[in-house]
């Protein structure tokens, strides 16, 4: 029995996130020291998961594997494979920086009464939501899979809810209603996601009698366990939903915006760069395993709603007044990528967007986190209220500039790869259905470039003349968050090299072979 | 074992005999119910004879202790086999002894004895003329806002009545899921009943709704007994018994029709199946499913919040158990003639709970329209007719009703002048005023709301489950889609909580005794366990699952 | 010696870095620092140049595989460089104006508080542009490609505070997003087709493809390098662009990046080979270019702006000889170069005129200026003469040879495409005369702006007129150094392949041909602007005139059709999105409020009435009962 | 006389009882309907107890009555409790409490 290394990943920002909770209201500094330290002990542990996995070795390695609810046929089964490693990797990355970033958005403005510190809440919800995360990628047995994919909406419901940015344009009392209209239609935009998932959880179970992710795509794969096609539809749809709004796919999107839009900016890095990474990561690892023929049957229907995504969510961002909402709309461009990428069902495309769930998380951190430092030097969302920003925040607007870049997916930075990437595998398989993607890029340059200018060129807005550059703790977030954006665009490999072993399995599921190119294919 | 019914004595009485045969009791398989009434009847007494000033401690003190050692009772029981081995018939086969039973009996008494604990809470409401006192009237019988009243008040005098009242609505509790034959079902059906009808009537605030709850409860309550009364009539007219073994013969025909005379009732279908849809119905009356439920909202509101959640929690655990055996040892025979029609109950019920609660106003109505919800939940569990799906019946009651009790609690400390602040609009900010209280309550409405890691959700699983596997997949599906818009005013309530600014002139938290913090504490702690590590239960809820016949 | 190749593109980059990270303690430094780098790339384009012209013209191209850059299942992308005669013509090209430009701008951007920051920019531009054309496949050459585009946007957009700069730059980066796409799906058909797009194996198997799939990649390739190279249709940014500092309009929207378009053509020669149609189509666009580019070029009043239109249409005839096959390539890259060095030295010598003249670029208020600048006069006279092709000067040799190439074409589609780079000759010395008279000739017509002081013309500093005197020597010789004895056809051949083209009529009348006509366009010019004085205001001028000066209409189509109709869809969309999409969501909860509000008003209070709905339920469930046993 | 009879009997006052209940308004009027019902009931024990020959129905009757008088000494408390707290016995003005 070796040391439950998996295990120790999740639990360490759980149990950080109730010593944080429990830090008495005065000490608030040293909660949020706690909580960076934890955080940075997770990464640690997040990169000694990364060391111990061999890319080469078993599908899923570091397996632990516990009876929990032998009731339900629940086993507790953890296992990474390269895919799980490399989101949990950038979760474990991206969390420090989140807590960094909103240091000071949590300080309580009027005092309540004693007990009430928001402040411990605030990081603890992070870190709970971290170690949520962190085991859902980690769950190779669909029931604990499911427990925390549901868990994670509540603290996440109370870090949108609960806390939004300092001085809003419609003053506070709007801000708080817009807060909780936003924290409910998140929560119950989910929760039903999550209970039609829950009723083809229990179908799965009454077909397949357990809930282990391995044994029933083993019994799938040499066909010991048969299922009727209509019953894996039906199952298949029931989990697809689920991960759909998660991710979100269009129509399923609309809660994005708002929760973006209303919550803080590492809040809203929270839920688009990590937590939805998590529907899309289990379109990958349970749509595609445990109901292959149904994940084929449904491709040309989900191809068409992702690309719908991708056109549609880059004509809205372009046409956002609300600098965190055309950011939102931005992801929801390219959560479109990310699912066309799975369901092209070539190793590129799936390639592509593992790697893109990756980089996505890194840019949107980026772009989002020095948008959240520029709202909160003036107190204001809307895009109108800046300009020239340029001039007196030199620094901010090029990492600005950077993050945007990266958006819209420059060669030379991460994205890049990831895009091209998907679209390649897209393409090949279904040529049109590429090309029209490939409008996305010119969209994403327009909405971007928009933003840019109208925010740091042209004259210098009488408002941000006196506006700080970027402070150190700020600097300190950003800039690792540039050197990845580069180092991955320049050289992918390392990720590419533990994700593909992971996507030729997963080809392998859904008994696919990548199209052969036309000249070989001629002789 | 057949019953050698106490009928056939009788009828035997009718020959000239030498020597009468006493009936044969077993007492020590009894001792839970004996214990408890006893207790009652000890209570009444102390009534009678101990000075007024210490009836209060007395009463609590032998309300706890009966209900303690009954519970050691149980578990004794329990441990020595009678759930599953020695699982059988006792009092001459008035009693049933066996799994389901006992771990009913063992949620009932545990259910009673935090009730008992919230019941003597006495630091809430402000002293009057320095004396403590708790959430009943100083003395019901005198008009609200007479001369009379202020008087008891000023006397100090308190409903001490209530604990044995208590203890023999837990009394009849007790026998309802044991019964073994009609009659004992209907007793113990009154025996329950009636103590809780006074109970509700005797609030120390708003005792006009409080009485008002008591009519309504008591007139549609005789009401529904009427009907469960004609309803073994006729089930005793069809088999000429009313003992389950021997209906249940009748219904599979083992038992040939003794005399062309009785061709007429005996094996009489209608008669059977008119019956046995009456009695049911007394018993969806109890549980409040759907169309039977429009008593619960108005008795949940205006009965004292102690007896509300006692009531809520521990008279659907009973009622419950009683249908499951009715269903399960009874009728099985009938299963394709009344599970279509359960169905229908249980879809409406499931939806009809959801969809009113979500424009409630009033704190209580909310969770009473949320048990009814509840309620079409675990009746999808009842039809399964299947070992599988009696035990998760048996887990969803047992971690319900704590939740239900733990909520209710915390409902009786949000107080303003005028007593519990009950309507919503008063709950707003109250996460930021006590984060303790609101987040603790947070905890409830998501167990209710059945979010993963809380006993809610373990329960509906294992129901659902059950249901699904019984072949009822649209129930699972309605079921789901009903516990989604459910999950929406569950929201509401801790949007209000965490996300609303307080009000200026809102409640203050009392800071209760540790009577009712263990109430809290235990719901809470059961609630936790329940979701995070259920299998211990589950197991036994599953050797639970098997009824003796 | 492969190594060196990676040292070009890294010395830029490593400058870039530098500069733009360093911050402001770099200020003082700047700009030694950028030309130091430049230079730097441009020592390392000789070293390896004199070691290529050592090798035998066959063994002359030099790979280098640095590491595997993206590596899943069948999609190998590298990054690896090539360097062959032709990316070395381009990086000499490339690193030695860069670096003439890079002192130039010493001096233009002496009063600028954020040189610094300029030269940064100048170097990533280097480093793009290297990259992109010594990138041995596709994928590394899109990243160039970008690169190049990303470096014209912020050198462009320079000077933000002017809203006008901003919105150039965007334009810019937007409109070459489109060509973008049609690299980034030439790729992705590369890759569906041959399984790979590096330059080796793709251009050698064309063979095997079918033609559909040839054409489809070759006219991918086309439109990206519309975009990039400022042709028809997506010519519409280079004008704009102009609002960057001068250098900038000089290095990379006249002399490097805009050619970057006949790079891509002439590198994918192999392709289009095999695809006819694709060529016609490229012919086509040069034509049409060559032809617009000049017409604006007449009516713009803005002396860099004229200029412009001078590059579109210059480019114009590049692609134009691109798009004619191996009898055209050697003279596209060959007319590329020379071009690079007479629209460099004639840019920078607008730059120097701005220079003393308050950064004024309307022409008509110029007038005499020969006086007061003499070596701008002569290095821009010199660059003019080359342009207009007159014999001797380089323009000459290199544009002749398209010409004639044209002609060689054959057929109608050689007499049609001759005809127009015969005219575009033409109108090419009517407008550039015209530029020359109303800058140089004539008398002053300048007055004091608004704020009433007057410019003084003045000379530049030496470290601005050494550059465009020795662009100026390039302009004058490098024809006749490349020309005679088709020393440049012969350097090329190895890699663009080169067959001689037999034009109807013999050679020497087309070049007699090209000089009558260039004679006639200048005496048009001197009749209009020579002889009688020119208005300070413009004339209302013929319709053509007022269309040409709006470059054709070509602006406004776009604004009314893809700007406004683009804000009516979003605008319509973000509707759509609030009351449809959520609308739905809304109104579901809506409903259930509303149904939850009406089934409510049955608990009426009245305990009768749930008598009677008890009642009621028993009776329908005795009835259920009953009837399922009907049933 | 055919014993079905008596069932009819017990079954028309048990619909008599049921029908007063939701007419009439006076609580103790709706009450004293219930223990028609009640009665109706013990009509039919008895009857069925004479048919089926065993003595089970007249027992139970017996039981019957017993709850009846246990339910009147309830009832008549609270609604006595009611009547002098509101001065009407009508069930309709017990309705504070509704939606």
């Amino acid at each position: 029995m070796s040391f439950p290394l998996l295990t120790a990943t999740a639990v360490l920002p759980a149990l950080g996130a109730i010593a944080t909770a429990a830090v008495p209201a005065a000490k608030r500094t040293a909660a949020k020291w706690l909580a960076l330290i934890v955080s940075l002990g997770t990464l640690a542990l997040a990169v000694t998961v990364l060391m111990r996995f061999d890319p080469g070795g078993a599908r899923y390695q570091l397996t632990e594997s516990h009876a929990w609810i032998p009731e339900f046929g629940v086993r507790y089964e953890l296992g990474v494979d390269g895919i799980a490693v490399a989101l949990i990797a950038l979760t474990a990355v991206l969390i420090p920086f989140i807590i960094l970033a909103g240091w000071h958005d949590a300080d309580p403005l009027e005092t309540g009464s004693k007990r009430w510190r928001p402040t411990q809440g605030f990081f603890a919800l992070i870190l709970a939501v971290e170690a949520m995360v962190i085991i859902s990628f980690e769950a190779t047995d669909v029931f604990l899979f499911y427990i925390f994919f549901e868990a994670m909406l509540i603290p996440m419901y109370f870090l949108i809810g609960g806390f939004g940015d300092r001085a809003h344009e419609h003053g506070e009392e709007t801000a708080a209603t817009q807060r909780s209209y936003a924290a409910v239609k998140f929560l119950l935009y989910n929760l039903v996601g999550g209970l039609i998932m829950l009723a083809a959880v229990i179908g799965l179970y009454v077909v397949a009698g357990n809930f282990s992710l391995t044994e029933i795509a083993e019994a799938r794969a040499n066909g010991s366990l048969h299922m009727a096609t209509s019953t894996e539809r039906w199952l298949f749809l029931g989990f697809f939903f689920a991960f759909a709004v998660k991710a979100p796919l269009w129509p399923l999107h609309t809660w994005l915006p708002n929760a973006m839009g209303e919550a803080t900016a590492p809040v809203a890095v929270l839920i688009t760069a990590v937590v939805d990474k998590v529907g899309t990561f289990a379109m990958l690892r349970f749509c595609l395993q445990l109901f292959p023929e149904a994940s084929k049957w449904a491709t040309p229907a989900i191809l068409v709603l992702a690309l719908i995504s991708i056109i549609y969510g880059a004509l809205l961002a372009v046409g956002q007044r609300d600098i965190k909402r055309l950011v939102a709309y931005a992801s929801i461009s390219h959560f479109g990528f990310i699912i066309m990428g799975i369901f092209a069902m070539t190793s590129q495309g799936q390639s592509g967007a593992t790697l893109y769930m990756v980089n996505h998380g890194i840019s949107t951190a980026a772009l989002m986190l020095v948008a959240g430092f520029l709202i909160s030097r003036r107190g204001s969302r809307l895009i109108a209220d800046y300009g020239g920003v340029q001039k007196v925040a030199p620094v901010l607007a090029g990492t600005f500039l950077i993050g945007g870049l990266a958006t819209l997916s420059l060669p030379g930075l991460a994205p890049f790869v990831s895009e091209f990437l998907v679209l390649v595998g897209t393409f090949s398989r279904y040529p049109v259905i590429g090309i029209i993607a490939t409008l996305g890029i010119v969209l994403a340059a327009l909405y971007t470039l928009v933003l840019y200018q109208r925010t740091m060129t042209g004259p210098v807005k009488a408002e941000v003349a006196h506006m700080p550059d970027l402070r150190v703790r700020e600097l300190v977030v950003v800039a690792p968050l540039v050197v990845l954006l580069i180092f991955l665009g320049v050289y992918p490999k390392p990720v590419t090299d533990i994700v593909n072993p992971a996507v030729k399995q997963t080809m392998s599921d859904v008994h696919k072979k990548d199209p052969q190119p036309e000249v070989e294919a001629a002789k | 074992m057949s019953a050698p019914a106490v009928h056939s004595l009788w009828t035997m009485a009718a020959d000239p005999i030498e020597k009468i045969q006493a009936p044969k009791i077993e007492y020590g398989q009894l001792s839970p119910t004996l214990i408890v009434i006893g207790a009652a009847i000890l209570g009444v007494l102390i009534e009678a004879f101990v000075p007024r000033r210490s009836r209060y401690y007395v009463q609590v003190f032998v309300a706890i202790v009966a209900l303690a050692a009954s519970f050691a009772a149980v578990v004794g029981l329990a441990a020595g086999g009678y759930g599953t081995t020695k699982a059988g018939i006792a009092a001459m086969g008035a009693i049933a002894v066996d799994g389901p039973a006992l771990f009913l009996q063992g949620t009932i008494l545990l259910a009673g004895l935090l009730g008992v604990f919230t019941f003597a809470e006495r630091r809430l409401d402000p002293a009057a003329h320095g004396k403590r006192v708790d959430s009943f009237a100083a003395q019901a019988a005198s008009v609200p806002g007479s001369d009379s009243e202020k008087a008891a008040v000023k006397a100090g005098f308190t409903t001490t009545e209530v604990f044995p009242l208590l203890l023999f609505a837990i009394g009849g509790m007790l026998i309802f899921p044991a019964a073994n034959d009609l009659l004992t079902l209907f007793i113990a059906l009154e025996v329950f009943s009636l103590p809780l009808y006074l109970l509700c009537a005797v609030a120390r605030r708003k005792r006009l709704i409080s009485q008002e709850a008591a009519v309504k409860y008591f007139l549609l309550g005789a009401f529904a007994s009427a009907f469960t009364l004609f309803g073994i009539a006729l089930l005793y007219g069809y088999a000429g018994s009313v003992s389950y073994a021997t209906i249940a013969q009748v219904v599979d025909g083992t038992v040939q029709n003794v005399s062309p005379a009785l061709a007429g009732t005996m094996g009489n279908d209608a008669l059977l199946l008119v019956g046995g849809a009456m009695v049911v119905m007394g018993l969806l009356f109890k549980v409040g499913a759907v169309p039977f439920h429009m008593w619960t909202p108005d008795v949940y509101q205006g009965a004292p919040t102690p007896v509300t959640g006692f009531m809520a929690a521990a008279t659907k655990v009973a009622a419950f158990g009683a249908l499951l055996r009715l269903l399960y040892v009874v009728l099985p025979g009938l299963r394709w003639d009344w599970r279509p029609v359960m169905w229908a109950v249980a879809i409406v019920t499931m939806l009809g709970g959801a969809i009113v609660a979500i424009t409630q106003t009033d704190i209580k109505r909310l969770l009473a329209y949320s048990s009814i919800a509840h309620a079409g939940f675990i009746l999808a569990g009842v039809i399964a007719t299947s070992p599988d799906g009696v035990s998760s019946v048996l887990f969803y009651l047992g971690a319900y009703s704590f939740v239900t009790i733990g909520a209710f609690a915390v409902v009786t400390l949000v107080r303003d002048a005028g007593g519990e602040a009950t309507h919503l609009s008063k709950w707003a900010g109250l996460g930021r005023r006590s984060p303790l209280v609101a987040a603790v309550f947070a905890v409830f409405l998501l167990a209710f709301a059945g979010i993963p890691l809380t006993s809610g959700f373990a329960g509906k699983f294992a129901v659902f489950k059950a249901a699904a596997e019984s072949g009822a997949g649209a129930i699972v599906v309605i079921g789901v889609i009903s516990s989604a818009i459910a999950a929406f005013f569950y929201i509401r309530v801790i949007v209000l909580m965490f996300f609303s600014q307080p009000r200026p002139e809102g409640p203050t938290v009392a800071v209760p005794s540790p009577l009712t913090m263990t109430a809290i504490g235990v719901g809470v702690a059961v609630t936790l366990v329940l979701g995070v590590a259920p299998q211990y239960f589950l197991d036994l809820a599953g050797q639970a699952g098997v009824f003796v016949r | 010696m492969e190594n060196l190749i990676a040292l070009l593109v890294a010395a830029p980059l490593l400058g870039a870095a530098v500069l733009l990270c360093g911050g402001r303690r770099l200020d003082a430094v700047g700009h030694w620092i950028g030309t130091a780098f430049a230079a730097a790339s441009f020592v390392l384009g000789v070293v390896l140049f004199a070691d290529m012209l050592g090798k035998s013209p066959e063994h002359r191209t030099l790979m280098q595989h640095l590491f595997s850059w993206i590596p899943v299942e069948g999609f190998q992308a590298n990054v690896g460089f090539q360097l062959d005669q032709l990316s070395m013509t381009f990086v000499l090209l490339i690193t030695g104006v860069g670096s003439l430009i890079h002192v130039y701008s010493i001096g233009y951007m002496e009063h600028d508080e954020r040189r610094r920051r300029f030269f940064g920019y100048l170097n990533l531009f280097l480093a793009a542009m290297l990259l992109l054309v010594v990138a041995d496949n596709y994928l590394l050459l899109y990243v160039g490609w970008e690169g190049v585009g990303l470096a014209s946007y912020l050198l462009i957009g320079f000077w933000q505070h002017k809203p006008s700069a901003a919105t150039a730059a965007k334009k810019a980066f937007l409109v070459n997003r489109v060509g973008d796409m049609g690299l980034s799906i030439a790729i992705m058909l590369m890759f569906t087709t041959f399984g790979t797009f590096a330059f080796g194996p793709v251009l050698q198997s064309t063979g095997d493809a079918g033609e559909g799939k040839l054409t489809a990649i070759g006219l991918m390739l086309l439109l990206a390098a519309c975009g990039k190279s400022a042709q028809v249709p997506l010519q519409s940014w280079l004008g704009d662009a102009m609002e960057g500092p001068t250098p900038v309009s000089a290095l990379i929207h006249a002399a490097t990046m805009v050619t970057a378009g006949v790079y891509l053509i002439v590198r994918s020669g192999d392709i289009f080979n095999a695809a006819p149609d694709a060529q016609l189509a490229v012919t086509v666009v040069g034509a049409v270019t060559l032809l617009f580019g000049a017409i604006v070029g007449c009516a713009k009043d803005d002396i860099k702006k004229a200029l412009a239109g001078s590059t579109m249409s210059q480019i114009g005839y590049m692609v134009l000889a691109a798009g004619l096959g191996p009898i055209g390539y050697a003279f596209a890259i060959m007319h590329l170069v020379t071009h690079g060095f007479f629209k460099a030295g004639l840019f920078l010598g607008a730059g120097s005129v701005m220079h003393g003249m308050n950064d004024e670029v309307d022409m008509r208020k110029y007038g005499g200026l020969r006086k007061y600048m003499p070596i701008t006069f002569v290095t821009f006279g010199l660059g003019y003469l080359a342009i207009i092709g007159f014999p001797g000067l380089s323009g000459f040799f290199s544009k002749d040879k398209i010409i004639e190439a044209a002609f060689a074409k054959g057929g109608a589609e050689g007499w049609i495409l001759g005809g127009a780079a015969l005219l575009g000759a033409a109108i090419t010395a009517f407008y550039m005369t015209r530029v020359m008279l109303m800058t140089f000739f004539g008398e002053k017509r300048w007055q004091p702006d608004e704020h009433g002081n007057e410019p003084h013309p003045h000379e530049s500093p030496k470290v601005m007129t050494i550059p465009m005197i020795v662009l100026a020597v390039g302009s004058v010789f490098a024809g006749a150094f490349f020309g005679i004895g088709e020393r440049f056809v012969k350097w090329l051949e190895p890699v663009t392949g080169f067959e001689h083209g037999h034009p109807p009529v013999s050679a020497l009348t087309v070049t007699l041909s090209t000089v009558a006509v260039m004679v006639v366009g200048v005496g048009f010019a001197y009749a209009q602007y020579g002889r009688r004085p020119v208005p300070v205001v413009a004339p209302r001028g013929s319709l053509l005139t007022r269309a040409a000066r709006r470059d054709l209409l070509q602006d406004d189509f776009n604004h009314v059709v893809l700007v406004r109709g683009g804000e009516h869809l979003t605008r319509s969309l973000v509707y759509v999105d609030h009351t449809l999409v959520d609308g739905v969501v809304n109104g579901t909860a809506a409903t259930m409020g509303g149904l939850s509000g009406r089934l409510r008003k049955l608990q009426n209070g009245f305990a009768r009435s749930y008598a009677v709905s008890m009642f009621g339920g028993a009776a329908v469930l005795i009835a259920a009962t009953l009837l399922m046993r009907a049933v | 006389m055919n014993p079905v009879n008596y069932l009819y009997l017990a079954a028309l006052l048990f619909t008599i009882g049921a029908t007063g209940v939701l007419i009439r308004r006076n609580a103790i009027v709706v009450f004293m309907c219930v223990e028609l019902m009640l009665n109706a009931c013990n009509l039919a024990f008895v009857a069925f107890a004479r048919m089926h020959g065993n003595l089970d129905g007249q027992i139970i009757a017996f039981f019957t009555m017993v709850v009846a008088a246990a339910e009147v000494v309830v009832g008549l408390a609270i609604i006595v409790s009611v009547f002098r707290a509101r001065h009407s016995a009508s069930v309709d003005d017990a309705s504070l409490m509704k939606l």
